[in-house]
């Protein structure tokens, strides 16, 4: 297994390579959700609004 | 937290600006990538010879974030003015150096240190060598707040003017000269291995200097630009 | 109007394109992740080391996917941009947009695996050959409409200019990996050809092209899901995305 | 009125041969007023007669050509005045990528907090309950003027400048401009208004400052 992870001495820069690699697409598997998250706070806090501008006017 | 204080007036100032680069952190990055283009300019020139582009490292780097940084000034005031805040801020019981000091603080943290934390990976695809970066990254540090500084005040002086892009790098540039001489100097004293300490300290005095006066300046500046 | 046509029409309604991609999402995602692992295990585990660079080359796997995938991720934003600039079809528009951070992290990522298998070969981390370099170009091409995207107020009209952007970058892209070739060869200094191992045989093959498949299946999942935000953004005074938002409950005050 | 019995009050402001003149063309002529506290005075004047400008005087922006200003009997020295006077102008001084909430923090920490109000409570007297953290960019022309007099609500200013205050605003909206100066002046404060005209004014007939242009 060690010489697996030696990647013939050369491990640090293949390993590095594969990290970047995953990290990135977790980054980019993330980023949507998070705004998905931001633009229902947004639209709940609007409705929220709107159904007080309503009751306060009907 | 008393309100109305002077403390209170830069401390509301900084976190104000702050939250709004970080509604912004878009437009944070453009400074960065600028200076990254200007850079990559040069070998595709000059050709990629390792050798060749060490030696003229350093001088291409400080002139790429300098312009960076002076493209970055622009946007000192113009939204302010636009929107009617400098105008409250100028009428503000508070000293307005003391605001403006805190203000060209926060610019700088918000554009001149992200060029900063690109320079090393920009000194090495100039091929830097590795000896010249701390001198480099030190110059860089006594260098931008020097031009933010610098720079403030003749944005100050037009920020009334629609079309002042151009102006704006006319007036500035020559207040850059001196600076870009010391830190290009420490920086080519280093890559030759002689002693590079006495421009640094220059760069130190002039920053001193220029972060008391400077602000005072500014705050002039904009008195006479506002009617 | 025969069914492929049909099918497009369908597929171009907002709470239509919003249903059917949230069902496909986890199946793509799940499938690119196991042709990926299968392609990872193939080209780390199964692929003997190269004899020139022993196993530094097995970089490739990653380097050479990511490499294609930032030009096809270009192409599909040009595509998408150009149906969008002339039938107005709201979807490719938002289609284009969210293609565009995705190509910029394959090519961030092209870039940083380059760099990193350039230390042990030629011992710096940037050397100016010319595929990384054009690659370093396509990455700000990327930032420049991602750039143009978010500066305009107007969601529309903002994905409209950086459609337009992203159109005048196609006609760009070969212009500029033709000029830095052309400039690499008159430097022809650079040595051995950097980017891939001294020959590729069939056991280095399949797992290169089983990535490259994993990739694109991830680019479409990827797509979808931004392109699903942006839709709910854009539709948020519709009562179909309120509705898909916040439950049923929501949508008819 | 706030008066003490038999020794005249010493005005909140008072300008003595006050004029101002741009590249020495003259903008409004030798103007002398005094302003007690409690009162409520309408500038009028057509376009051009230099009724933002003389605002702008009186808030210390610009230095007068010719006479002084006394703020409560005292010479102006603008550290000492803005803690007195709030400007209003045609601009709503307001960043759009901020929330309401979050410009109006900002206010009070360079400009003090009046006691007895906060910004919530501000934003709720001028009708703004429930956009508290609203970016001021989603907001109408109108909705941005009331944020501003909020802003004036919360600062401890005595003198209110205003410039135009009904630009911008409905029916319901000028109302409650009044009932703002109205509330100001019960306070001891005192506002200086500038209209071409187009006010409504409820509570009793204003003072008039006619500005003549000096042409």
């Amino acid at each position: 297994m060690t010489d697996f992870l030696a990647m013939g001495g050369y491990g640090a820069y293949v390993w590095s390579s594969y990290a970047i690699f995953v990290v990135a697409l977790l980054i980019d598997f993330l980023a949507p959700r998070l705004r998905r998250q931001r633009v229902i706070t947004d639209l709940g806090g609007r409705l929220k609004r709107q159904r007080k501008r309503q009751e306060k006017s009907a | 937290m008393r309100y109305g204080t002077t403390a209170s007036a830069c401390a509301a100032l900084i976190r104000r600006d702050l939250v709004l680069t970080w509604r912004r952190r878009g437009d944070a990055l453009n400074p960065a990538m600028f200076a990254m283009i200007v850079v990559v300019m040069f070998p595709l020139a000059l050709g990629p010879e390792p050798n060749q582009l060490a030696r003229i490292a350093a001088g291409i780097l400080l002139v790429a974030i300098l312009l960076a940084g002076m493209l970055a000034l622009d946007n000192l005031f113009r939204s302010d003015h636009e929107d009617g805040t400098l105008e409250q801020l100028v009428l503000s019981p508070h000293p307005l150096s003391l605001l403006l000091a805190s203000r060209i603080i926060v610019h700088w943290l918000t554009t001149a240190l992200p060029l900063i934390v690109v320079a090393p990976l920009l000194a090495e695809m100039l091929h830097l060598p590795r000896s010249v970066l701390p001198v480099l990254l030190v110059a860089l540090a006594l260098a931008t707040p020097l031009l933010s500084l610098l720079g403030a005040v003749c944005v100050a002086l037009t920020v009334g003017m629609r079309r002042s892009g151009m102006l704006l790098a006319l007036l500035v540039l020559p207040l850059y000269v001196p600076v870009l001489i010391f830190a290009a100097g420490a920086c080519n004293a280093a890559q030759a291995g002689l002693p590079f300490l006495a421009p640094l300290l220059w760069l130190g005095a002039a920053l001193a200097l220029a972060l008391v006066l400077a602000p005072m300046a500014c705050a002039a500046a904009l008195r006479i630009s506002i009617t | 109007m025969n069914t492929l046509t049909l099918w497009f029409h369908q597929f171009g309604s907002p709470p239509i394109f919003h249903r059917v991609t949230a069902r496909l999402s986890p199946w793509l995602y799940a499938s690119a992740t196991l042709i990926g692992f299968i392609g990872l295990y193939g080209g780390l585990v199964l692929a003997p080391a190269d004899y020139q660079q022993s196993d530094a080359y097995r970089i490739i796997f990653v380097h050479v996917p990511c490499a294609w995938m930032s030009l096809f991720a270009y192409f599909f934003m040009a595509i998408n941009a150009f149906i969008a600039l002339v039938w107005r079809i709201k979807i490719s528009e938002i289609l284009a947009m969210a293609s565009a951070p995705i190509g910029a992290v394959f090519t961030a990522i092209t870039l940083a695996t380059g760099s990193i298998w350039g230390k042990p070969m030629w011992g710096t981390w940037w050397t100016w050959d010319a595929r990384l370099t054009s690659e370093l170009v396509l990455l700000f091409l990327y930032v420049g409409v991602i750039g143009l995207y978010n500066a305009i107020e107007d969601r529309r009209q903002a994905a409209r200019a950086a459609a337009f952007l992203a159109l005048v970058g196609i006609v760009n892209v070969p212009i500029v990996h033709f000029s830095v070739t052309w400039w690499n060869t008159l430097h022809q200094g650079s040595t051995v050809r950097l980017l891939g191992p001294s020959r590729i045989d069939s056991s280095m093959l399949w797992p290169l092209l089983l990535l490259a498949l994993a990739t694109h299946v991830w680019f479409f999942a990827s797509v979808f899901a931004r392109a699903r935000v942006s839709l709910l953004e854009l539709e948020s005074g519709k009562d179909w995305a309120r509705s898909a938002v916040l439950g049923p409950g929501a949508a008819h005050d | 009125m706030v008066h003490v019995e038999g020794e005249t009050p010493v005005p909140l402001l008072h300008a003595r041969g006050l004029s101002y003149a741009r590249n020495d063309e003259s903008i409004f002529g030798p103007l002398d007023f005094m302003l007690h506290r409690g009162e409520v005075v309408l500038i009028e004047g057509d376009n051009g007669s230099g009724k933002t400008t003389l605002l702008k005087v009186l808030s210390g922006l610009l230095e007068p050509a010719t006479g002084n200003i006394l703020l409560d009997g005292e010479e102006l020295t603008l550290a000492r005045l803005s803690h007195q006077v709030a400007l209003m102008g045609h601009l709503p001084g307001l960043k759009s990528d901020l929330s309401a909430i979050e410009n109006l923090d900002f206010t009070i920490g360079v400009f003090g907090l009046r006691p007895g109000i906060t910004p919530a409570l501000a934003l709720a007297s001028v009708g703004l309950e429930g956009y508290e953290d609203v970016a001021i960019r989603q907001l109408s022309a109108g909705q941005k003027k009331r944020v501003a007099l909020a802003r004036l609500l919360l600062v401890p200013a005595a003198l209110w400048l205003l410039d135009e205050p009904y630009a911008n605003l409905d029916k319901e909206g000028i109302d409650l401009v009044n009932r703002l100066l109205d509330a100001h002046a019960r306070r001891g404060g005192a506002a200086l208004i500038t209209s071409h005209g187009a006010y409504a004014f409820t509570t009793g007939a204003p003072r008039r400052l006619p500005l003549r242009s000096a042409a």
